[in-house]
């Protein structure tokens, strides 16, 4: 015991002195359990860019390490943010895909002097809670308000709203009644389902009852979303004529191979199309892909990690390799650069992204794969949930 | 002559640390009827239980029709030839009459089931009725009706007549002399009911602390009056 | 005298089959009644009843003149009537000492206190220490159940009824199991009981039975069929036809 | 005899003291960067602990037992986020109440079965309570979590300093004084009457004593414990979600107290801390595959150790004790 | 009314879906009673090896579902000798810690060789149509999942009710030991149960994979849902099963169709209402 004890000691003391000159990044995410997926996506982005733009930055070295929060578990996300700051002695921490987990990471940053890039989670109000927080993924506000405006153009009057019932659900369900009310659309009915949804015929019935021409909806990606999708073609609410709007979040690329014809035509709004045609997409997507292993695994958490890394290279080249947390962020305030999603810059004010959002349809690529591709762009959206929240 | 159908050596056996049963062996020919006699708690139950493999077994050996059968499971045992009614009876409760019959078969056709009704026309009557709502008089011709019917060539028969009104003791009796006449079972009956046990055997063992305290026949258990006196307690048999 | 325990006409049937067939017992204090009867008869189904173990089908059941027909075994126990279980139900894992703290605690109304220990009560201990001494487990205080010999788990079972303070007091064969060396001692505790105690006994030895019984009831089919003095059991014609051909008909009476 | 007997068990409880102060103590040297880690360890094993009453000690399964450390988690961050109740020591009262209030409740409805459908039960209640917090949005902050807990300094002296160090030393006092506290509980004559009812209820009735009562007091007490290690995560984490009443973490929960072996304090106490440096060192060395080797472990312990790890040593020992 | 009779039909397709996989469940918890939490991974399983055929090797829809069930089972009956073996008649905190260690396993495995991502199983094309009942259409394949769990229900009622393994199976749950005494080999019986089962929650996971997807976490995510349901309806009961199932199912769509916002509170709530009146379950045995 004793000697084990010593051996751990040494081997903390030895990766302190040896890797002095390494600046490390601690990334959160669930690597394991129901969402091991979204974990492995911002693993994948974080290769590809660490593939693409290398390790070195001057003289120092850029080293990641992963801890796996496979659930939203503040506690836990707290408790390993703290070690690797302290002991693992990180100049960074990213990731985050719950919310819950980056406000229980966020206290610590002005203290731990270290900033953080939000990768995927999704609420507004987290770049309040602390001047050090960046966010390169996009909010629920962002996403979907646009979605409103699709619906309002279309003609469609009155929709009813469906979604999951926590806490980006009723943010989604709020934004597009927002932009659609203010459209001057009618929302007839709001529905919340229980996050353990499994058979969503009954609620298809629901709709065709409430007399809306169109339905919006808003759930957690993986199981539910295929379930929603096929009720929604077997009750024949498309044939109905009863429009389906939703954010991207919906139709992620990882999930078509399963949806399959079934959500052929679906339309969402979304801050990034794998499809999306542009040289520093298509450099990304081989990068990605290769990293991920599996290419049909990709999808939209990629890019908020690959973004997020583009952030932090920014902010290690501003500081040089040393821990300044403050003239890091100010450093990245107001950077812009062409994303593989397109023309993003980071908000000076909000530190969070702000870039184009698109319309998409689902459709056949010539490959026979499914992708979203894109029919209309929404330039330069900032985060409308801010300001709704004040 | 083929070899005894059973055959005990030096057998014993117990619960968890305690021994019950002490050094017993005994050996018996083709149709013998013998019985088990002693006070409570003396180890007979604990006897046909062992012979049966549901007691840990600690010595000894067991050999049924020639062949060693000492480390087979109870359901080995049953194949081999061993009938097996326990004190409890343990009557299947959610099987019906006719399904606990059923499972006795081993494997015989399901008209065999016929000759449990002849030897009990009173099962035939209740065969759709679940076994927890028997009497306890059908209940004991049950499990021994479902033991029968796998033609046991040893049939171990635990207190049958326990709790019994008499006029059902006399059909079961009645029973089971008709199953020894017939020559092809040996039966050992453990029975608290002296004279009943002593009318039906044709050898005696009595059970004193686990060990064979005493044996012989029936006629020279009504003799020595001091055998009686000594392990059952009674004051005498008239 | 007022009877202490007093069942009325209970009845009790299991799928169809009755078990109990309004049987009226009374007990007063100071009875010593043994319960016999062939096996099957409804004796440990009869105790049952009467402890709240098992819900009549009908009948009542009083104790002190008050009704407890629709109370529990525990409202029933704390009203003085307590048992002694046929097979053993002791805890395995508690010393013979703790099992007769619980019971003194149980019986004083501070099972539910939250800190001390029965250690600190002298009270609480020299009972105990008079109990463990006229039992004779003096030696075995501070080993767990499973560790002391069968024998004296059955002491131990009536040392635990005593340690409640019963007013009637039922034993369900003090002493099967119990080797020979063991049952002087048994007897002996059943001898020393308090006089002013109330016991029914449910036992198979007869030799017991008449050393200890002042009245025996003998119940056959689910029905009293004899109650009055021991001396006169054996020569009743119901009861020699209830055990016909068992022991206890060619018992003489010593 | 007697007296050295009681000095034995108070001399037992020293050393479970001194081992729970080592054990800190050899903590915080070797993972000085690292507290938070064992500050959420500590407030586990104070809801293993309290897992421990109602299951080691009376018997009942339960996969539920989380709704007792969310409410009293919840308890502590409402109490600061909405009612600007910022002492720790208020905090940790509120928890407690509130878990002694949910174990009441959680108590009167799992007992009223045993077996799997008591399991169901369980599992069913502590749907409810996530279910409840999730709908209460506007006390709890749903799934986004109930952030604004901000303790003030503990005793007006030690400020929540963000290395964990003011919370870890408040988590160790706390488990120390229910460790205390439980150990006396253990022995006291409640206690004995639950080992009682644990073994045989029926007997326990027939000697005058209401199981059901016995164990709705329990499962209020084991409240009250799981309440203090919930507010011990509220003030430590700053954030409550919804995962302290999940079903997940009720089940993990008995995992560890499965792993270390029930009916003994201890062995909560180990089961805790293995399982939790155990899943904490492979997530970190295989952040992808980890669950796999926590399956293995699992099986292992079965197989190999099926009273539990503390059970299953102090068994080999005592009977080696025995052999001697 | 209208609606009343869609969310009937709904509640009779959801239910039966429900009872396909929790059926087998039932056997190995109240027959052989183990508490099995690791019945969800051999559905995952089936749902794997179902997918896997068809996608990879393109194998048609009927054979994949053979493939799956005997599959499954050949996977299975290792495990079972093995691990579950063990496991027999010890307490419930022991099986409960066992089979979840074997579904982590399990999950681990399934996401290193298939990843995370959603598995489907291609219906046929006479499965992927909907019929039209007047008031409503309902999609093919759910009916061919009332018909198995009809089939299934059937079919198992008569192995355990009419054939000699059933009889056989259950007076060993009855007493094993007097079982054995006539000659019943308990634990050939045992392990045909256990491959009964497993076979069973492959089938289910299989004909159910419409509504519950396959994915590795797909073992934990519906474990709670099985159990909940098997005890609801008394573990080792068929009838048992079925009505909770069908129950269930109409207490969680009525609830979703209704009052959405409260469905779990509903669904939670009237299985604590039923267990605290039925502490065996609707139609359970007595232990």
């Amino acid at each position: 015991m004793k000697r084990l004890v010593l051996a751990v000691l040494a081997a903390a003391a030895f990766q302190g002195a040896a890797l002095a000159d390494t600046v490390k990044i601690g990334v959160i995410g669930p690597f394991s359990g129901p969402f091991a997926l979204q974990g492995k996506n911002f693993k994948a982005g974080i290769d590809a860019y660490m593939a693409m733009h290398g390790t070195a930055i001057g003289d120092d070295t850029v080293e990641i390490i992963y801890r796996d929060v496979p659930k939203a578990d503040p506690a836990q996300s707290k408790a390993l943010a703290q070690e690797l700051v302290v002991k693992e002695g990180v100049q960074y921490l990213a990731g985050f895909y719950f919310t819950p987990d980056a406000m229980a990471a966020a206290p610590l940053l002005e203290q731990a002097n270290v900033p953080m890039v939000i990768m995927n989670a999704a609420t507004s109000a987290i770049v309040t809670k602390s001047p050090l927080v960046v966010r390169t993924s996009f909010t629920i506000w962002q996403t979907v308000t646009p979605t409103a405006q699709v619906a309002f153009e279309d003609g469609t009057r009155k929709i009813i709203t469906v979604v999951s019932d926590y806490a980006p659900g009723h943010d989604a369900e709020k934004a597009f009644q927002a932009g659609f009310e203010k459209a001057g659309g009618t929302i007839v009915e709001q529905l919340r389902l229980p996050m353990a949804t499994n058979d969503f015929s009954p609620i298809m019935q629901r709709i065709k009852d409430s007399g809306a021409e169109g339905l919006f909806v808003f759930l957690p990606s993986g199981p539910p979303t295929l379930g929603f999708v096929k009720a929604y073609n077997e009750n024949g609410l498309n044939k109905a004529g009863i429009k389906f709007y939703a954010p991207g979040d919906l139709t992620q690329e990882s999930d078509l191979p399963a949806l399959g014809d079934a959500a052929l035509g679906l339309r969402t709004t979304f801050h990034y199309s794998i499809a999306h045609d542009s040289s520093e997409n298509t450099a990304f997507v081989a990068a990605a892909r290769k990293a991920i292993g599996n290419p049909a695994e990709l999808s939209f958490p990629s890019v908020g990690a690959f973004d997020g890394m583009h952030v932090i290279y920014k902010m290690i080249e501003a500081t040089g390799g040393e821990a300044d947390a403050q003239k890091a962020v100010d450093a990245v305030k107001g950077l812009s650069w062409a994303s593989p999603r397109g023309p993003v810059s980071i908000d000076a004010e909000s530190r969070h992204i702000t870039q184009n959002i698109y319309l998409r349809e689902v459709s056949k690529a010539e490959d026979g794969s499914y992708i979203n591709k894109e029919l209309r762009t929404f330039e330069k959206q900032g985060d409308p949930g801010l300001a709704a929240a004040k | 002559m083929s070899a005894a159908p059973i055959e005990v050596r030096k057998l014993s056996a117990g619960y968890g640390p305690t021994r019950v049963l002490e050094d017993v062996s005994f050996s018996l020919p083709a149709g013998a009827r013998l019985a088990v006699l002693g006070r409570n708690g003396m180890g007979k139950t604990t006897l046909l239980a062992s012979l049966a493999g549901q007691t840990r077994r600690l010595d000894g050996a067991i050999h049924l029709n020639g062949e060693d059968i000492t480390g087979m499971a109870t359901a080995a045992r049953a194949h081999k030839g061993l009938g097996y009614v326990p004190q409890a009876r343990w009557v299947f409760p959610t099987l019906t009459v006719e399904e606990n019959l059923f499972v006795g078969l081993k494997g015989r056709p399901r008209s065999a089931l016929a000759e449990a009704y002849r030897m009990f026309p009173r099962l035939g009557e209740r065969r759709s009725h679940l076994g927890a709502r028997l009497s306890g008089g059908e209940q004991q011709m049950l499990s021994t009706a479902r033991s029968i019917l796998g033609r046991p060539t040893v049939l171990l028969l635990d207190e049958p007549l326990e709790g019994l009104a008499p006029i059902i003791c006399e059909e079961l009796m009645a029973a089971f002399v008709t199953l020894a006449r017939s020559g092809d079972m040996t039966i050992i009956l453990v029975e608290q009911r002296i004279r009943s046990a002593l009318d039906f055997a044709d050898h005696v063992i009595i059970l004193e602390r686990g060990r064979i305290a005493w044996m012989g026949t029936p006629d020279e258990v009504a003799r020595e009056s001091q055998v009686i006196e000594r392990y059952l307690g009674i004051g005498g048999l008239h | 005298m007022s009877p202490i325990l007093e069942a009325r006409n209970l009845q009790k049937a299991f799928g169809g089959l009755k078990v109990i067939d309004d049987v009226s017992l009374r007990l007063e204090p100071g009875d010593r009644v043994a319960l016999i009867g062939p096996n099957g008869a409804g004796k440990t189904t009869f105790v049952n009843l009467v402890t709240g173990n098992l819900r009549s089908d009908s009948g009542d059941v009083l104790i002190g003149g008050a009704s407890v027909t629709h109370s529990g075994p525990a409202e029933r126990a704390h009203r003085g009537l307590v048992r002694s279980f046929q097979v053993t139900r002791l805890f395995q894992d508690m010393t013979a000492e703790e099992h007769l703290a619980l019971a003194i605690l149980e019986r004083d109304g501070k099972t539910h206190r939250l800190a001390g220990s029965y250690r600190a009560m002298p009270q609480v201990m020299r009972e105990i220490g008079i109990l463990l001494s006229t039992l004779g487990l003096g030696t075995v205080a501070h080993r767990k159940v499973r560790e002391i010999a069968y024998g004296q788990q059955r002491l131990l079972e009536i040392a635990l009824a005593l340690a409640l303070r019963p007013k009637v007091l039922l034993l369900d064969e003090p002493a099967a199991g119990v080797p020979q060396s063991d049952t002087g001692r048994i007897e002996a505790a059943l001898a020393d009981l308090p006089a002013d105690l109330a016991v029914l006994m449910i036992e198979h030895d007869m030799d017991l039975v008449f050393r200890f019984a002042r009245r025996v009831v003998v119940l056959a089919a689910g029905a009293i069929i004899f109650d009055g003095p021991p001396q006169a059991v054996t020569r009743d014609q119901r009861v020699r036809e209830a055990y016909l051909g068992s022991y206890a008909n060619v018992r003489r009476a010593h | 005899m007697r007296a050295g007997q009681s000095t034995r068990r108070v001399s037992t409880d020293l050393v479970g003291i001194a081992v729970i102060l080592a054990a800190a103590g050899i903590g915080f040297l070797l993972f000085p960067d690292n507290l938070a880690l064992l500050t959420r360890i500590i407030a586990l094993a104070l809801l293993v602990l309290s897992l421990d009453l109602v299951t080691g000690y009376c018997g009942i399964a339960t996969l539920g037992h989380a709704a007792l450390y969310g409410a009293g988690s919840y308890a502590a961050g409402v109490a600061a986020a909405h009612f600007a109740i910022s002492d720790p020591l208020l905090m940790t009262l509120a928890g407690i109440t509130a878990g002694a209030a949910a174990g009441l409740v959680c108590g009167l409805v799992i007992l009223r079965a045993t077996g799997l459908p008591q399991l169901v039960l369980s599992i069913a209640t502590v749907y409810l309570f996530h279910e409840l917090a999730n709908k209460l949005s506007s006390w709890t902050g749903g799934s986004d979590g109930l952030s604004g807990i901000s303790p003030s300094p503990l005793l007006g002296l030690f400020a929540f300093d963000l290395w964990g160090r003011t919370a870890f030393g408040f988590g160790v006092a706390l488990l120390l004084v229910v460790f205390v506290l439980l150990r006396i509980l253990a022995r006291s004559p409640f206690g004995m009457l639950c080992r009682g009812i644990k073994e045989d209820p029926l007997r326990i009735r027939s000697m005058g004593a209401s199981p059901y009562r016995a164990l709705a007091k329990m499962y209020v007490i084991s409240g009250a414990v799981a309440g203090a290690g919930g507010a011990l995560n509220a003030i430590s984490t700053q954030v409550v979600g919804l995962d302290s009443l999940s079903f997940t973490l009720s089940a993990e929960a008995l995992v560890m107290l499965v792993l270390g072996g029930t009916g003994s304090l201890y062995g909560a106490l180990t089961g805790t801390v293995l399982f939790m440096l155990f899943a904490d060192f492979v997530s970190a060395a295989s952040p992808f595959h980890w669950l796999t080797m926590v399956g293995a472990l699992l099986v292992a312990i079965v197989l190999f150790a099926p009273k539990g790890l503390y059970g299953s040593i102090s068994d080999y020992l005592a009977r080696r004790r025995g052999t001697a | 009314m209208q609606s009343a009779l869609s969310v009937a039909v709904d509640a009779l397709a959801y239910g039966m879906v429900l009872f396909v996989i929790s059926i087998g469940l039932s056997v190995t918890m109240g027959l052989m009673r183990v508490v099995n939490l690791a019945h969800g991974a051999f559905a995952m399983i089936g749902g794997y090896i179902a997918s896997y055929a068809t996608q990879m090797l393109g194998i048609g829809y009927a054979a994949a579902i053979l493939l799956a069930v005997f599959g499954t089972i050949a996977i299975a009956i290792p495990i079972e000798r093995l691990l579950y073996r063990r496991i027999y008649g010890a307490p419930e905190l022991t099986q409960v810690l066992m089979t979840i260690g074997i579904t982590f396993m399990i999950i681990g495995i399934a996401n290193y060789v298939f990843g995370p991502t959603l598995k489907t199983i291609p219906l046929p094309g006479e499965l992927r149509g909907a019929l039209d009942l007047g008031f409503r259409s309902i999609a093919t394949h759910r009916i061919f999942a009332i018909l198995c769990g009809l089939a299934v229900a059937a079919l198992l009622w008569f192995l355990i009710e009419k054939t000699a393994f059933g009889i056989k199976l259950r007076a060993s749950v009855d007493n094993a030991s007097m079982a054995a005494a006539l000659g019943v080999r308990t634990e050939i019986i045992y392990a045909a149960s256990f491959a009964v089962a497993v076979g069973l929650a492959a089938l289910g996971g299989v004909v159910g994979a419409e509504l519950l997807p396959v994915e590795p976490y797909y073992a934990l995510r519906y474990m709670v849902t099985f159990l909940v349901v098997v005890s609801v309806g008394g573990a080792g009961s068929i009838p048992g099963a079925l009505v909770a199932c069908l129950l269930l199912g109409s207490i969680d769509t009525a609830g979703r169709y209704w009052l959405p916002e409260f469905g779990e509170f509903f669904f939670y709530l009237s299985v604590i209402v039923i267990i605290c009146l039925f502490p065996r379950g609707l139609l359970g045995r007595r232990a």
